[in-house]
């Protein structure tokens, strides 16, 4: 059933190639209804945990090649979630691609990714899993840079990281492998925990395959830097996806292997290092967690550009994530998931509303921008609801899953860790702000003058959106029950949940209470708002210059918008500190291969004596080995 | 390449000649142990050309079947019954020149692949010159053209009795076909009014090659096997016997002759279709 | 009376003085000559093999009516076949390398091999 | 029976290259068509004694008369007749290719040239004779040059010149190493060296070993030995690239398998004793691997097209050395299925990249942009055959690296660690397989009209398509090929035992 | 004792002029050496027995591969420079 829905899937992506340029909307449509029955299906399977198909491959050698899939807990919730996402963006999408300019291979490649990642998710084993991770890979590539010579250097950053950790990836499944002959998660996990019992190097050695492979992945430190690339460059309906979706299968790879595997070792480990109750490794990855998301926050706040800085936010959530499943409390795994779910969402709907924005103005710097707040409403107000649950106010999602990772980070006593997630949260609230206010609020710039809000196709997704992050901020029960059972599923312990009441060991959160509260708040501040002073519309020119023409001193519109350069002063104060730019790094390894490929390609091209003295002295050098070892 | 740069690749150059020398020399004054080179050799006693030269091939392969499982003392244990020159008739294999059984019997196959890289390499050649311009003619002397056209001939006669003789002497085709090659290569270089056809060289040249292949193939029909000797042998010694072979060799030594005549020529003047 | 291991110490001799001149001339029809000797010194070498002192060559004649059980009487025809072919071959390449080494020079007007590294097709 | 007539799989093809020579005076699209005949022909029969061996076991075909190991003869095992269809069906595609184009004064030589290479080919492997296998070496090595230096420009001139070199000196290394073995075993015959190999000393095995190492090494394309392949590559014909970097390699892989493996050999019981044994197998392991990270960091900064090809040609056959150095069952079958994927992918790729680049000035990576719009049938072809080679999952790339690091981390730890830096180093090959997938979707705004299509070229590149498609997808098909392959190239003692006609060696 | 000192002689004569094919400036002379190099081993073949190579590397080593060298040096040029 799994397999052959995805063989349609595969079969209409192919099908779709055919279509005309002219009908480009058709084409759009067939994945959405692809999409649409692929959600289905994976809701009829709520439930059936257990259930598994597999199909056999070839087998060369000893390595019996199979596609086995699964249906747990933990891959039903992050399949449905992510799939019904997709689908929404999908109804995006057709607007925004119906043109016949607009690049149709996009959606052959975004289908297939959306058939690997419900694959990635719905895997058994490890050796299925690595297949439709190794593809997605491959697929992404495409679509992040479907032939622009711009996003081209940009995806190169996210493509050789992940690829590196998919080799790593790879050689730490087949070290397993070599050692208990299964691809088995279960047994695996088993494997390694008795190679961690006996203490050998070469635990720690897959353990950190396995690291580098699902970190690359999930951007944390110090592969942080391909998000800000990536995101920006790739078009702008897929940055949702790629934000909201792809950036999720590292963490989920971490719950569903090293999470159980650390369990094990704090449960059961005589041998092993433990700090604060949990391992000594896992602890360190919680800790890289939480560094990440600072970091991201810093560095978002310093970008320009809208895309940009919605990336590195990202970033900085999936650290606060990896924080909380680190610590490997229950309450913590679940935090994570948690959080993980409602990223997804407000951040799809964030990316949804400036790939709005953009498809009327084709603006991405935010200083050129502005008031864009009355000729888009719907998309400010997905917008204005994204952030607010981003940067974890109440009443919204975000606000839930926040609160779940800093009483787990609490009461499982990590102050250092707990106040890092704080500052990078108040950061968080620094730069989003300042989005909301750069683009829709302020001034609006004349020749935005006959902007329109977006077509109505492309809003449904945003209403869609919006009313899943206030159900799930009212509701957090809807999706902390089925986290519970995964809970169950991986052997922990579960939380204490309802409906609409969430329980810590320290405190307990009702969350209607608290949307009752803040809806009361809004609506005496809003009734406020109606019955003072009317409003008089200022032109630009008058709010800032007192009516002077700015071109007598020197200045230009951009100079005088305040978001240029918003947060300089805050900037300088890091003046004084070295500065490490890990992108610079990269660059300069890049350079340094280019100039030995540069020698290399020279000597090749050199003259036939050069070849003939390499070659002999080549055996000469083999025959002074031989004589050295014999 | 500066000059300071040129002595070191020299030198280098003499180091690494040395290493590779007392690498190579070692087996030879080895004295450990296991089967090494021999200072002296004595006898063909443990090599299989030992059968090449007693002309008894087949039973000392039919001798290495009887005796299964001990593969190693049967080489030595084959009952011997070695020719005689002028009284055996009807050996396995006809020549009196060993080399020639070998070279035309025995490994029959290596010398077709030796024919084979030889038209191929001559093939290349003509590829390479094609639409090359001739070289200059130097003034002709009266004297080389008389003393060519009075050599020729004597030339052309050794090249053939050399591969026709090639059974019962030293020579065979390779041989015979450079003499015949040398014999034109006198031709067209010293007289130019000689009009050398290299199309009708090659139709030659290609024919004579069908024909070792068609005999190869037709040893196939007849005797159930690539290259086996259909035809009969005769007596060992004779001018007469051996006549497959005698026919191959002429062939190779016809194929050989034109085909080099035709690779000097196109080096001489560039290869032209005429 | 002839040591085979003299023969094969000047094979080698050969054969390292040809790997020499390989290695150090510039000139193509030098390296070409050089290969040659290469060629001609595992001939040599081929030939040593099959050498017994005090034996005739492999040829039946009036003067060798038929060759003795142990096969000391004849030196082994075996390599004498194999150098056969190899001479022939060590032609064709050489043939071959000429006409290349003809081309090249119409091209660039040098032999000289260190004058024929490209700039331009990097 | 006997099956002598396997002859014919060497004696067509050398007949009807005397043959067409002749026949071309008449018309010169005969040579042409009688070369697909006789591809055709030669592919049909290798697969039927394929069918053959895979019931019978190993085959002996007796040349002159005279069995073996006094005369000539050849072997077919499983392996070689595998690899042999392999490379028909390449040069079938490649003399599609050739057929064609416009004849003109040089085609009946070219058709001749091909014809010699296939029966080289041929020759190559299927000998049971190591002098014989000498022979066939040199046809191939010339023909490979004389096929290399067809364009007669500078770069085609001077890599044929490398490679003319290289081999020469190589052959000579190869002729030392033949003297030794005839020297002390006297005999020439693969099978009984292979049996009384361990009979030798060890400075003299050492001899050997290095003899065969710089003879064949040159032809593996291996990095110190391997500095003809840019320059041959970039300056040759588009069908000579098919054949070099897909035939020739896996003609050159085979040779050394039985070189190092049947001839040297590795322990199958207590009798054959692998005498260098691993010292040898780290060296190969050793150079195989810095061949693969120095050609991929070669072609990391590459600009022309063809010269990234080569080097990514050179970075496999290292990954298939590596492979065959480890040497158990399981690096073997991920071997084979590393040479299906080279050659097939290889031919694909520089059939389809001479289509899009066609009216290009300058054949580097700039000449792909807008692939896509142009010519979109050659686009897809490069695509799966970049695809492949990079190891996308479930093609036939994806299962050779995956089995190549299985079998390399279960043997040891020299291995594995080697295996790890041999993958690192593969990253590159995606990264710039991946630059030029990517040029071919820019799609620019001048459209250029779509290039006439090349039927020829279209028809013999989804031919390697479909079987690629096909090994790829039909796992009882390849796992029987494979597994048969593989196990025919573990088990030496059938091969011994059956061409010397003795039954239990042990 | 007559066949080894004309071997050793001989011995002498082809290592001198295979050094001297290498060493020499002017490219005829090279090649000529390589003839006389060929020559002498012709000889020395038949010293060891083997006539028949020995008539074939006259012929075709002393004789054609120095025709061809010798085509090869008129068609480019005579002096190394």
């Amino acid at each position: 059933m799994i397999l052959y829905s995805f063989l349609f899937a595969l079969l209409t992506a192919l099908l779709s190639l055919f279509i005309r340029r002219e009908y480009n909307y058709i084409r759009w449509i067939l994945y959405s209804a692809v999409l649409a029955s692929l959600t289905f299906l994976i809701y009829t399977m709520n439930g059936l945990w257990g259930y598994s198909e597999s199909f056999k491959l070839l087998s060369v050698g000893s390595v019996d090649f199979s596609l086995n899939f699964k249906v747990t807990p933990l891959s039903w919730l992050f399949s449905f979630f992510t799939t019904g996402l997709s689908l929404s963006i999908s109804l995006f999408s057709i607007v925004k691609n119906r043109h016949e300019e607009s690049e149709r291979s996009i959606g052959f490649f975004w289908l297939i990714l959306s058939v690997c990642n419900i694959a990635i998710f719905l895997s058994a084993d490890l050796l299925t899993l690595f297949i439709f991770w190794e593809a997605m890979t491959f697929v992404s590539f495409f679509v992040i840079s479907p032939g622009w010579t711009k996003s081209f250097k940009a995806v190169n950053y996210y493509f050789i990281l992940s690829i590196l950790g998919a080799f790593a990836m790879l050689v730490g499944i087949f070290f397993l492998y070599s050692k208990s002959a299964t691809f088995n998660i279960e047994s695996n996990i088993a494997q390694l925990f008795v190679l961690y019992e006996l203490n050998s190097p070469q635990a720690i050695f897959i353990t950190l395959m396995f690291v580098l492979g699902f970190f690359t992945k999930s951007a944390l430190m110090p592969f942080h830097i391909w998000p800000a690339e990536a995101h920006s460059e790739a078009p702008d309906d897929f940055s949702s996806y790629l934000s909201g979706i792809m950036i999720k299968y590292g963490l989920y790879g971490s719950i569903l292997f090293l999470v159980p595997l650390f369990v094990f070792i704090s449960k059961f480990s005589q041998t092993q290092p433990m700090s604060n109750h949990i391992p000594l490794f896992s602890h360190i990855l919680a800790w890289v967690g939480a560094i990440t998301s600072v970091v991201a926050t810093f560095l978002a706040v310093k970008s320009n550009d809208m895309k940009r800085l919605a990336a590195w936010s990202t970033v900085g959530n999936i650290g606060y994530a990896a924080t909380s499943i680190f610590i490997l409390s229950s309450m913590g795994v679940a935090g994570g998931i948690f959080h993980i779910i409602n990223h997804a969402i407000f951040k799809t709907a964030i990316f949804l509303s400036l790939a709005a924005v953009k498809y009327r103005t084709h603006e991405r710097e935010m200083h050129r921008l502005g008031g864009l707040a009355y000729k888009m409403p719907v998309t400010f107000l997905t917008f204005l609801l994204g952030i607010i649950a981003a940067a974890g106010i109440p009443p919204l999602n975000g606000y839930a899953s926040k609160w779940m990772i800093y009483q787990s980070l609490l009461s499982g006593r990590f102050p250092f860790l707990a106040t890092m997630i704080f500052l990078s949260s108040t950061g968080a609230f620094m730069y989003l702000f300042r989005a909301l206010h750069s683009v829709f609020l302020g001034q609006l710039p004349s020749k935005f003058d006959d902007v329109k809000e977006v077509p109505f196709l492309m809003q449904i997704p945003m209403y869609i959106l919006m009313l899943l992050m206030v159900i799930i901020g009212i509701f957090p029960g809807t999706v902390l029950l089925p986290v519970n059972s995964i809970l169950k599923s991986m052997n922990m312990e579960e939380i204490k949940v309802t409906y609409t009441t969430m329980y810590s060991m320290l405190s307990s959160v009702d969350a209607p209470i608290v949307f009752l509260v803040f809806a009361g708040s809004f609506a005496f501040a809003f009734i406020l708002y109606l019955i003072g002073k009317p409003r008089r519309h200022v032109e630009l020119l008058d709010n800032y210059t007192a009516g002077q023409d700015p071109k007598e001193f020197g200045l230009t519109r951009e100079m005088y918008h305040f978001a240029l350069k918003f947060y300089e002063p805050f900037e300088h104060m890091f003046d004084k500190y070295p500065r490490t730019n890990t992108k610079e790094f990269y660059d300069s390894f890049e350079r340094k291969i280019n100039e030995t490929g540069s020698f290399i390609k020279k000597f090749y091209s050199s003259s036939p004596r050069s070849a003939v003295y390499i070659f002999t002295l080549s055996i000469v050098l083999i025959i002074i080995y031989g004589w050295l070892v014999w | 390449m500066r000059e300071t740069s040129f002595n070191t690749g020299k030198f280098f150059a003499l180091i690494i000649v040395a290493v590779l020398g007392i690498f190579m020399i070692s087996p030879f004054f080895d004295t450990g142990s296991g089967k090494k080179i021999s200072p002296r050799l004595e006898n063909l006693k443990d090599r299989v050309s030992l059968h090449y030269g007693l002309k008894n091939v087949n039973d000392a392969s039919k001798n290495i079947e009887e005796c299964q499982g001990d593969y190693y003392t049967c080489r030595e244990g084959v009952k011997c019954n070695n020719v005689i020159y002028k009284e055996t008739a009807d050996a396995e294999t006809g020549p009196a020149n060993l080399v020639t059984s070998i070279v035309l019997d025995y490994r029959a196959f290596d010398t077709l692949g030796e024919i084979t890289v030889l038209f191929i390499s001559i093939l290349g050649v003509a590829l390479l010159m094609t639409g090359f311009p001739a070289l200059p003619v130097k003034n002709e002397s009266m004297i080389q053209s008389a003393g060519a056209k009075f050599l020729v001939p004597i030339i052309m006669l050794v090249g053939i009795y050399i591969f026709l003789h090639g059974h019962l002497t030293p020579g065979g085709g390779f041989p015979g076909g450079a003499v015949i090659a040398t014999g034109f290569l006198l031709m067209f270089m010293t007289s130019g009014d000689y009009n050398f056809r290299s199309r009708r060289f090659k139709t030659v040249e290609t024919a004579a090659g069908t024909i070792i292949v068609a005999l190869a193939i037709a040893g196939l029909i007849f005797k159930d096997s690539f290259f086996a000797n259909f035809l009969p042998n005769g007596r060992l010694g004779d001018l007469f016997s051996s006549f497959l072979i005698v026919i191959i060799y002429s062939l190779i030594g016809i194929k050989v002759g034109s085909e080099l005549s035709v690779g000097l020529r196109n080096l001489y003047t560039g290869e032209k279709d005429d | 009376m002839i040591d085979n291991r003299l023969i094969y110490v000047m094979s080698l001799l050969l054969f390292l003085v040809g790997l020499y001149g390989v290695l150090t001339r510039k000139n193509i029809l030098k390296m070409l000559v050089a290969v040659s000797i290469m060629e001609t010194a595992a001939n040599i070498f081929l030939i040593g093999l099959g050498y017994i002192s005090n034996s005739s060559a492999p040829i039946l004649s009036e003067s060798l009516k038929q060759v003795n059980l142990l096969g000391s009487n004849i030196s082994d025809p075996l390599p004498h076949s194999l150098v056969l072919t190899a001479i022939v071959i060590g032609v064709g390449t050489t043939a071959l390398g000429i006409a290349i080494a003809v081309r090249l020079y119409s091209h660039y007007r040098t032999l000289n091999i260190n004058k024929m590294g490209d700039k331009d097709e990097l | 029976m006997s099956y002598n007539s396997a002859i014919l799989l060497i004696a067509a093809p050398l007949l009807m290259a005397f043959l067409s020579f002749i026949l071309g005076i008449f018309n010169k699209r005969i040579p042409a068509i009688l070369l697909v005949l006789t591809l055709s022909f030669n592919f049909y029969f290798s697969t039927y004694l394929l069918t053959l061996v895979s019931s019978k076991g190993v085959l002996v075909s007796v040349i002159s008369g005279f069995e073996p190991p006094f005369g000539i003869n050849l072997v077919l095992t499983y392996f070689s007749l595998l690899l042999l269809s392999l490379i028909y069906l390449i040069i079938l595609s490649a003399s599609v290719v050739f057929v064609s184009k416009k004849t003109d004064e040089n085609t009946v030589k070219v058709a001749t040239l091909l014809f010699l290479f296939t029966a080289a080919a041929s020759g190559l492997l299927l000998t049971g004779d190591i002098f014989n296998m000498f022979v066939f070496f040199e046809i191939f090595a010339v023909a490979n040059i004389s096929l290399i230096s067809l364009k007669k420009n500078k770069t085609s001139l001077k890599g044929s010149f490398k490679y003319l070199l290289l081999s020469s000196i190589g052959s000579a290394f190869l002729l030392f190493g033949i003297g030794m073995i005839y020297g002390t075993l006297g005999t020439l015959n693969i099978a009984e060296i292979g049996l009384r190999f361990y009979e030798l000393s060890p400075l003299t095995g050492a001899f050997i070993f290095i003899m065969f190492l710089g003879a064949i090494l040159s032809e593996t394309e291996t990095f110190p030995f391997n500095f003809w392949i840019t320059d041959s590559y970039k300056g040759a014909r588009n069908f000579v690239n098919i054949l070099l970097g897909s035939a020739s390699s896996v003609a050159a892989l085979y040779i050394f398998f039985r070189l190092f493996f049947t001839i040297i050999g590795y322990p199958i019981n207590n009798r054959y004793e692998f005498l260098i044994s691993m010292d040898a197998r780290l060296i190969i392991a050793l150079i195989s691997a810095i061949s693969v990270i120095v050609s991929e960091i070669g072609a990391l900064s590459s600009k022309s097209v063809k010269r990234i090809l080569a080097f990514s040609s050179a970075s496999q056959m290292g990954m298939i050395l590596f492979a065959f150095s480890i040497s158990d069952f399981n690096s073997f079958s991920a071997a084979l299925t590393l040479i299906f994927n080279l050659s097939l992918s290889k031919a694909i790729l520089f059939l389809s990249s001479h289509e899009i680049m066609k009216g290009a000035k300058e054949k580097n990576i700039e000449s792909f942009t807008g692939g896509l719009g142009r010519n979109p049938v050659f686009s897809a072809l490069f695509i799966f055959g970049s695809l492949s080679m990079v190891g996308f999952p479930l093609t036939l790339g994806f299962y050779g690296k995956i089995s190549l690091v299985a079998s390399a981390v279960s043997a040891s730890g020299y291995f594995s660690i080697l295996v790890f830096v041999i993958l690192l180093a593969s990253a590159a090959e995606l990264f710039y397989y991946f630059r030029l997938m990517h040029k071919l979707f820019v799609s620019e705004q001048n459209h250029t009209e779509k290039t006439k299509m090349n039927w020829f070229y279209a028809a013999s590149g989804s031919l390697l398509l479909a079987v690629m498609i096909i090994l790829a997808l039909m796992p009882k098909f390849t796992e029987r090929i494979v597994s048969s392959a593989a196990g025919d190239m573990m088990d030496k003692t059938t091969y011994i035992e059956r061409v010397l006609k003795a039954e239990d060696l042990k | 004792m007559l066949l080894l000192i004309m071997f050793i002689f001989l011995f002498i004569l082809i290592f001198l002029s295979a050094l001297f094919a290498v060493l020499a400036k002017d490219l005829l002379f090279c090649v000529i050496s390589l003839g006389v190099m060929s020559l002498a081993t012709s000889i020395v073949f038949f010293i060891l027995n083997a006539p028949d190579v020995a008539i074939t590397e006259a012929s075709v080593g002393a004789a054609l591969t120095t025709a061809i060298y010798v085509f090869g040096v008129r068609r480019t040029e005579r002096e190394e420079k």
